[in-house]
């Protein structure tokens, strides 16, 4: 039911997303959007010493894609970067509360995780082109 | 109150309407314009032809394979009537209006389209309209011309004598457009435009997709010289589509599937193509849902187009007053019903459609959300997505009315 | 006695086997190879879905349109693991084999073939995988290349070793050929193939419209780069096609039916396209019959591909012997059962093949009689056409004695 | 039934074709072939004062397509060209006495109607091409 996905949670961070806007000169700059919506996520990362220093979203789409985008920043802020390789689909479903969403929904949802992984993949790849073969799958989320 | 035809007894044909959802909610389906819901005629029929003459048409001779081919060929002619053509062989199979317009981009388009030329499209196309000419145009260097339409929704003819005039040289080799928009609703005067078009000896493709389904066509009337629709839309089965084409121009195209059933003989070095129009079906055709869509057609000749039509127009009036009384709400497309196709795009001010649309399928309510595949019409309008409840002959003024309450829920759900 | 599979049983799953004829006579349907027969488990998954949860996948939120998403990408998985595909995006939705082969002959032929190359065929293959390789070469300047078949229905590899060996220079682009003949029947060497041409660097495609129906498929163990077949010859309704693309040349291959759902991001002067495999699936899909495949793959994974197989080979042999024992008879193809899949392609002296079948029809009997979109191998045979009866999993030992009856009739009537 | 088609006139026909071969510098000489069978018909005709003072036909298929060819011939031999305008598909099926076959047998005993039609087409289109649109539907025979 709605009212379940609709909680003050998800409103509180949608009418004031947190990290929301542009990092000048980030060492990663990543967006993707959702064919399905058009909903549009880009993510700016500062990164010293493989640690996630400052982390900003933008973008524009529904509630739940910007919501989860909101939470999903504070989840890693401050986190080394490595450990966006272990989040999964349902660590950020279950940090949004919201666990039983149909498969359109879901990818609202995982949007923002999708683009925060394209990114570690980029600045991995980027570093060391070697690492291709390695890190082609980390992008997945699905 | 139904006069014009009996809605409530046109239910009781389409079983999917008395489905009960998780929560036990009746389905409210208003998502008429991605899909229709198809009756049981057309259900049966495909399992009718499975259980008792399914086999490959065209080439075999015994007898479940001629009662294939017949019907299969009977289709042909019961659209060729349906739209008016002149002759069956103007009537093209193909998976959906998508591969019917990439049938012309491809096969027409490839040997017409040179450097330099243009292809003029409008804002408000379908990206199956929009996709295949920018490509063509990328790999032959010519260039896709829009024409713009106005804040009501309308378009302004002079822009296309301007477009087509004196100084466009003759470089405009086609035009392509929807005779009814997917998100706008509105109905564009098809013959107005191919008037003028043919007038500069430029051929017109309709994307027939939203306009076939809801109201009498006649491509001799408006005569345009391509027609593309799809039977999903208009109670037929998935997978089949319908491309018609004049036939002076036919005779002129390159097949574009090619294998087997296109051909008359094929030798190691070279291929002597079929007839038309089987030299434009390659393979086995899509057999059961062919036949699925006489089974349709028959449906909306026994209610009659004009009826069809009649019914949207009172329930887009009705839609469209309803949505208007809602708050803070912006309708896209024109004002006045009658210019408009049985659908109503709109946004409610601090809402996603998309969360809309989760929320109204609380209520069983089944509505599109998002850019409806009109993204150059999403980047005029200046918005990422809307809302968009569209109607058929089935629903009623008491599932608009359901469709209203849901609304106002979300309403109060967003708080705003 | 049917130890492998109770054919008895299964036969009850088909309807259309209870089929009366004109004449009362019940149907025996021998024409296998041109369509398969569907049991009720996959008409009723088509009509249920239709009933239940007929919507347009992939973009709406509602309940059925999430149903209907679910199934669909159900079956692709389901029809990876039928093949033991790496990845579900490898498995791409099309009409049939012959536009599964078009998708890879514009897609990625275009791309890649130039002037000078070749392209190498065998001389037994269908019309669907000539025709898009002949105007491919036509229009690039390019060969096609045409591997022979010796008396018995074989290839020589050696010959295969000349054509892309040192003298070669690296002009041959790619490879296409069945993996079971629709005439001859012979079952080829596919892994050894594909071995041969990947020492090259050769790509290879599949036409597995008559193996993967017959046979375990494993396109990881064959190695192929494509394979193409079809649902309609599996059990599976008409109007679905698979095209299997190994994910390293599907992420190079540029999209082929555009529009709809095959974007991310339209804009008037350029598109942004969707990920695999979505970008190569434009319009809407046939949905109702990819779930109505998921239902056929369903069936044929209970019996087992084995067993069809060995069902198949003992009902072959016993085909071969009573054909072989009428009169002034000629049988093309491969003399051991073994070495074939289901069917035998026959002449009887005096009688065309279409006036055979026009008798046999008589007696229920549906077979086909004609070139079999095979005119390149007609050619070589020094003939115009020829009978072919081909069975599968429901055909008994019985039907064939029914076939041997008729074809006697026809003696008979043709007095030779 | 098929006794009803393979009679003895069908098969004489089919055995002993009459008109069967090539004339030497025919004014007309035209073949077509059935898509469905590959069945191939190809017609010489000579042509006096729109008389058709010799016709022959040549080809290979189907008992009921040459029968059907070879009882063609005779109906037309000596006849003014013009009379192939009027012949319809059923006075060709009444004649070779098949009036119940189904439509894709049909094909096969419609081929040579349809050769000798396109034949006549091709025949007064090169003498006058300005009688092509005239001409056009001449040759349809389905
Ligand atoms: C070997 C082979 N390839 C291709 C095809 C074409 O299949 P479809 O008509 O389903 O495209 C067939 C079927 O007739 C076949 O036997
Ligand atoms: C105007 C218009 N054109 C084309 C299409 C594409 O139709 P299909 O998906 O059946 O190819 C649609 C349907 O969404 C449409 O509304």
């Amino acid at each position: 039911m709605s009212e379940d996905i609709y909680r003050e949670m998800i409103l509180d961070h949608y009418r004031n997303p947190r990290n929301k806007g542009k990092i000048e000169e980030p060492d990663i700059r990543i967006n993707d959007s959702n064919p399905l919506c058009g909903d549009e996520i880009s993510i700016d990362l500062k990164v010293e010493n493989d640690i996630i220093k400052d982390i900003k979203f933008d973008g524009r789409g529904c509630a739940i894609s910007q919501a989860s985008a909101s939470m999903l920043t504070e989840m890693v802020s401050n986190k080394p970067l490595t450990t966006i390789k272990d989040i999964t689909k349902d660590d950020v479903l279950e940090n949004i509360g919201l666990t039983n969403l149909g498969p359109a929904r879901i990818k609202c949802a995982l949007l923002s995780l999708k683009v925060l992984k394209l990114g570690m993949v980029k600045y991995y790849v980027d570093k060391d082109p070697s690492s291709i073969e390695e890190m082609k799958d980390q992008s997945k989320v699905f | 109150m139904q006069a014009l035809l009996d809605v409530y007894k046109i239910r009781q044909d389409f079983p999917i309407l008395n489905r009960r959802l998780n929560d036990g909610k009746r389905l409210v389906y208003l998502d008429n314009a991605a899909t229709t819901q198809k009756p049981n005629e057309v259900i049966d029929s495909i399992s009718r032809y499975y259980k008792e003459y399914n086999s490959n048409i065209h080439r075999a001779v015994y007898q479940i394979a001629e009662e294939a081919t017949e019907e299969y060929e009977n289709t042909r002619e019961k659209i060729r009537k349906f739209i008016n053509a002149r002759y069956p062989e103007e009537i093209i199979f193909t998976r959906n209006t998508t591969e019917s317009i990439n049938l012309v981009a491809y096969s027409w388009g490839y040997s017409n389209i040179k450097k330099g030329n243009k292809i003029v499209l409008t804002e408000y196309e379908h990206h199956s309209n929009i996709v295949p000419w920018q490509t063509l145009c990328h790999n032959k260097g010519a260039r896709v011309k829009y024409l713009e339409v106005d804040a009501d929704g309308y378009l302004k003819l002079e822009d296309l004598y301007d477009l087509i005039s004196q100084k466009d040289d003759g470089k405009t080799k086609i035009i392509s457009l929807s005779e009814m928009s997917n998100v706008l609703g509105t109905i564009f005067p098809a013959k107005e435009i191919i008037k003028i078009a043919h007038e500069k000896d430029i051929p017109v493709l309709l994307d027939g997709a939203q306009s076939v389904p809801h109201m009498k066509t006649d491509v001799q009337q408006s005569g345009c010289d391509f027609l593309a629709f799809s039977a999903h839309k208009m109670l037929g089965p998935t997978g089949v589509g319908v491309l018609y084409v004049r036939k002076e121009i036919l005779e002129q195209m390159k097949p574009f599937i090619l294998g087997g059933d296109m051909i008359k003989e094929v030798h190691k070095e070279n291929t002597i193509f079929n007839d038309l129009p089987y030299r434009f079906e390659g393979g086995t055709p899509n057999i059961a849902d062919v036949i699925g869509f006489s089974a349709a057609i028959d449906y909306l000749n026994r209610i009659g187009m004009d009826n069809v039509r009649e019914h949207e127009l009172e329930m887009t009036s009705y839609l469209l007053e309803r949505i208007k009384g809602l708050k803070s709400v912006v309708i896209y497309g024109p004002k006045k019903a009658k210019d408009r196709g049985g659908l109503v795009s709109f946004n409610m001010d601090g809402i996603h459609p998309h969360d809309c649309a989760t929320i109204l399928n609380d209520f069983g309510v089944a509505i599109r959300s998002g850019h409806h595949c009109a993204q150059v019409l999403m980047e005029k309008l200046d918005i990422v997505a809307s809302s968009r409840a569209s109607l058929y002959i089935y629903n009623t003024k008491e599932e608009i009315d359901i469709l209203i309450d849901a609304l106002n829920h979300a309403r109060r759900i967003f708080n705003t």
